[in-house]
């Protein structure tokens, strides 16, 4: 049943982290993880499930199969935003609801690595390729959400000024996407023996690594949630059905073309999860008239714990009683 | 000693190099940063707990003569306006430092 | 531009939490603070060496109206009385920024 | 003999690289550890203890030698700093006699795996719930410091406004006991299970983090050396003597409860160690009155060095007598 | 409140050392730094990228009472005449903290 | 052939993620590595070879060939200086001139480093003493700039007023010398027995923390390749030639004195590479009339990338001719 994939779930190191994390701030601890520490532990994850993912797509090689899930990947990513900047744009201004879409058009890395060793301690197997879907939803969003921008704010709003040479900048480059896709190329470079030496580093730690990030996004989402008061019951309850509605999608898409098990959870996984590294920072640049309290609290102090707890499992439930 | 001004801006992270290309455009070619401040404005607080992604501040000091002041206001006013931060000037007295350094 | 103060605080990290909570109370929800600042004062130095302490000192930033300095004082000074620390008040003109946040 | 005993102390790595690090001060090389790093290599030694530590405990489960253990170890804590502050009386204010009690009633974590690793060294076993017990001892003389200062200043200093919400916040809260005793409830809620997937980074490289961590520790005693003129020779013996003593009677404790050689020697080096952390933050907070550089220079720059180069060989050695 | 002296040095973290030195010879004992400071002056781009070099910049702040500014000045200068870096003085008022630590 | 030699070491991952990084500068994506993590791993990498050197040392005892070694190592931090200096005069002051001999009298221990991978990599043995020949080249470059700086400059500049202590000082016991030597003896004084518990720390980690810190590296170098318009053609030359004459009188020495395959590349590394740390801070210090953007940049720029991309496969190649 459900329950017992959600116990077992949560009574993973990681997601136990993460509640202690949320606890130390609701007892007002002083623990925190210092400045630079969470950045270069979120480079490290990067680094190793890029490296990783590439090292499996040139031993797997290239098939139909991966072509699908790409394109599924690519499809996902544009249509999201434009579907729920339509439902936002029923409460909130044009600027908001745009931004609000992207982030949730696009991904979080860290859902999706806890989707994936949740898989790994289930030992339900899934293909290294699925990096690559996680690379190719980070930026479309971005475009998407500033294509709305300018369609519907063009006459009123005649001095937004921002370069497109700039927007592609930061959507294609900005680190996480850079790093990512880096390492998966280099992955793909060096293969089997990269991955030998590597291994150590970027394999035995992971887990650890993981586990400690995961502490620090418990005291950073709880930190957010005293933001949702403003934030509203409209926008909580679109951060926890929004995801839903989207692994749904997801889960449907999954079945169409084929995906395995694994395969599936971490796709539905990208499509319920919503940025709050990339698509944040791009839309501040882009979008300043947005509120970026908004953008970031919902993504942060809703839609990732919801997914992290409740989400993941709940996702492979479904799967499980579609693919039996 | 010689009076100059002191300019000091402090905005969003994601900002600095527009802010440091526009006091180069006023001719101030020299200044300091300090990154990852913490703080609190219009837009909320902006502790280190978003540091990854990269919505802190940073905080840019940079000493300029009297007469150059008005074009780095010029310069990085429309910056502010667009995307927050503040700037403060103030009155300083600057140890003329004559450096010899051979090959400048 | 219009003039304001600027006041800094510099004082013990444990204090940071108290000191923002009087600028509250003071009106004022608007600053910066530099954490994990080094520095010696009557208490002796308090270089990084004590870090995970947390006995290094922080830095705190605020701008406000001129009008606004002496609550602040107030609320302040007894803290810095009983923990230490530093607090100056001093002139600069602030250029106003008039951001444009749609939903502010 | 005890001197082969120190040898065999003195030559392991992170006794080494602690000397290593004194050395850097006194030559005045500009070697150090860049701020967040020693925090972090903190945080992470005691995560990593916390965890193991819990994951053992609900492996040997709770028998009557636990509880007893637990008893001990709060009983010191509580009698520790009373005693001490009389004898501090002696030549200090209330104030700092306080504090430096409070300093002394509590533990010193890196102490306590100083002397796990030396056990580890010497093939003598230990229990895993001696962690406990080093979570149990850190924050009991944190109060009764506090309750000291407020019996003997009552009545000359009225204004004196502490809370004592603060207080308890401070004394169990505080970020090395929420962690500590966090992580150690992880370790019992996912058992083996979660150790298998943590272990390599929980405990493989806990011995190198360790051996970085006190070539800092190093840095950081040595620096704090020169303190030592202001404080005395009063305090400097005090710092030396009181450790041996409380060691002793920790020893006899753990000889009446009939803990094994390991544990007591554990037992006996929270007893002689004192807190350089948590405790002087704590005092600052709330006995800003007392001068941080005696108690925080005592404990760091004597006792702390003191313990890991002599005292725990000492203590083994008298533990070996004994036991025989 | 009473009127000081705000003294801001900035310079190669290198050099800390020797202006630390010299504002406790010219007897300021109180101070604090802020370090791994970016920047640019006249030697170049001093950012965090050759921080394992020491190469960055180390921002000094030293709050005295006016009749101390000229020895620190004299005590300064010759440092930063040799190795780069610029110092500022500036006005500000100080609130009195009267600290009760027992043991001082 | 040379060319499947470069591409061998080309396609390693820290090779790669250099290239990485100085891509990154070029597209310019925002990728970093904040601020205290380049420093920590370059004290992880300085820790970890020194102490497996010192391992290393104490297992193969001090024969004639060590002894051959060291004097080689100290021969050529001592002449390389001396006739750089003299080439440089030809364009530049007495002050650039002797910084910049000195920045290519010394060494770049990562450059040693990576050579060091390469060899593994291609199963061709090396000696732990090596790291002693490291320890030794890099401090005698500073002492013999600052001579020639004395010798040339005497009557001009009357008020240069260096201490020649504090420079002995900066010399010998700058942290990455410290560290180092440190590391070294206490590797030699623990022996296997360390070596054992520190393993998993300093043995397993040392690859991936070469990678990360070489993707640093490459950020770095691109950042400093701007400077490289003010330098001039004949800096950039010499900062590509030397270091092959360098590296072409290594092999030459390490011909004679009978060295291995391996440790000649490595000795032959150790000339052709340049500080970027060490020198340019006691050069800061000692000579402050030197312009550091010439000398951290052509070391950084030029050198640092020419020796890791071709320059071990060159002399690599050089050396499979000579011992065949
Ligand atoms: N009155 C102020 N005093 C000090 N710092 C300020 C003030 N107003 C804004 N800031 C800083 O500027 C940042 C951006 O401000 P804002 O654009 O108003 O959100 C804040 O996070 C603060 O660090
Ligand atoms: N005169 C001063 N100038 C600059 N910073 C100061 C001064 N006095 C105190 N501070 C800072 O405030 C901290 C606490 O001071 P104190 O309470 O006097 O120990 C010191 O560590 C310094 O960082
Ligand atoms: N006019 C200025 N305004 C602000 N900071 C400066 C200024 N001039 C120099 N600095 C700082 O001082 C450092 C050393 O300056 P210099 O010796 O000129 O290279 C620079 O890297 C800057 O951080
Ligand atoms: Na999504
Ligand atoms: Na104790
Ligand atoms: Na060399």
């Amino acid at each position: 049943m459900n329950f017992s994939l959600i116990l077992s779930n949560i009574l993973n190191p990681p997601v136990l982290f993460f509640f202690l994390g949320m606890l130390a701030i609701f007892v007002k601890s002083d623990l925190e993880i210092p400045a630079p520490v969470p950045k270069l532990f979120s480079l490290y994850l990067l680094f190793a499930i890029g490296f990783k993912g590439g090292v499996e797509l040139i031993k797997s090689g290239i098939d139909q199969s991966v072509v699908l899930t790409m394109l599924a990947a690519i499809l996902m990513a544009c249509i999201v935003p434009l579907y729920t900047f339509f439902i936002l744009r029923v409460r909130l201004d044009t600027y908001n609801a745009a931004a609000i879409a992207a982030t949730y058009g696009s991904i979080s890395a860290v859902t999706f690595i806890t989707a994936g060793s949740f898989l790994q301690q289930l030992d339900i197997p899934s293909h290294g390729y699925m990096v690559a879907a996680l690379a190719l939803m980070e930026s479309p969003a971005i475009i998407v959400g500033l294509i709305l921008v300018n369609l519907f704010t063009r006459e009123e709003d005649s001095d937004r000024e921002f370069s497109w040479p700039e927007v592609l900048q930061e959507a294609f480059l900005n680190s996480s996407v850079f790093l990512l896709v880096g390492s998966l190329l280099i992955g793909v470079l060096t293969g089997e023996h990269g991955w030998e030496v590597l291994k150590p580093f970027s394999q035995d730690l992971f887990y650890g690594v993981l586990t400690f990030f995961l502490l620090d996004m418990g005291l950073v989402a709880a930190r957010r949630i005293k933001d949702l008061e403003k934030t509203g019951v409209f926008l909580v309850s679109f951060a926890i059905l929004i995801p839903i509605v989207n692994a749904g999608i997801g889960l449907a898409i999954a079945k169409l073309i084929g995906m395995s098990q694994g395969d599936a959870l971490l796709f539905c996984v990208l499509c319920a999860s919503a940025s709050y590294i990339a698509v944040p920072a791009a839309m501040r640049l882009t979008v300043p008239e947005a509120n970026p309290s908004l953008y970031v609290s919902t993504a942060l102090a809703v839609t990732f714990p919801f997914n992290i707890i409740i989400g993941i499992p709940l996702y492979l439930y479904g799967i499980n009683l579609l693919w039996r | 000693m010689h009076p100059v001004k002191r300019i000091e801006i402090i905005s969003d992270s994601i900002e600095l190099g527009k802010i440091v290309e526009s006091l180069e455009k006023a001719q101030v070619s020299s200044y300091t940063v300090i990154r990852n401040v913490g703080g609190k404005g219009i837009k909320g607080t902006m502790s280190n707990d978003l540091d990854m992604s990269r919505m802190e501040n940073d905080y840019v000091l940079a000493i300029c003569p009297p007469e150059q002041v008005k074009s780095v206001v010029e310069s990085v006013r429309p910056i502010l306006n667009r995307f927050g931060g503040i700037c403060l000037i103030s009155d300083a007295m600057e140890i003329r430092s004559m450096q010899c350094v051979a090959s400048l």
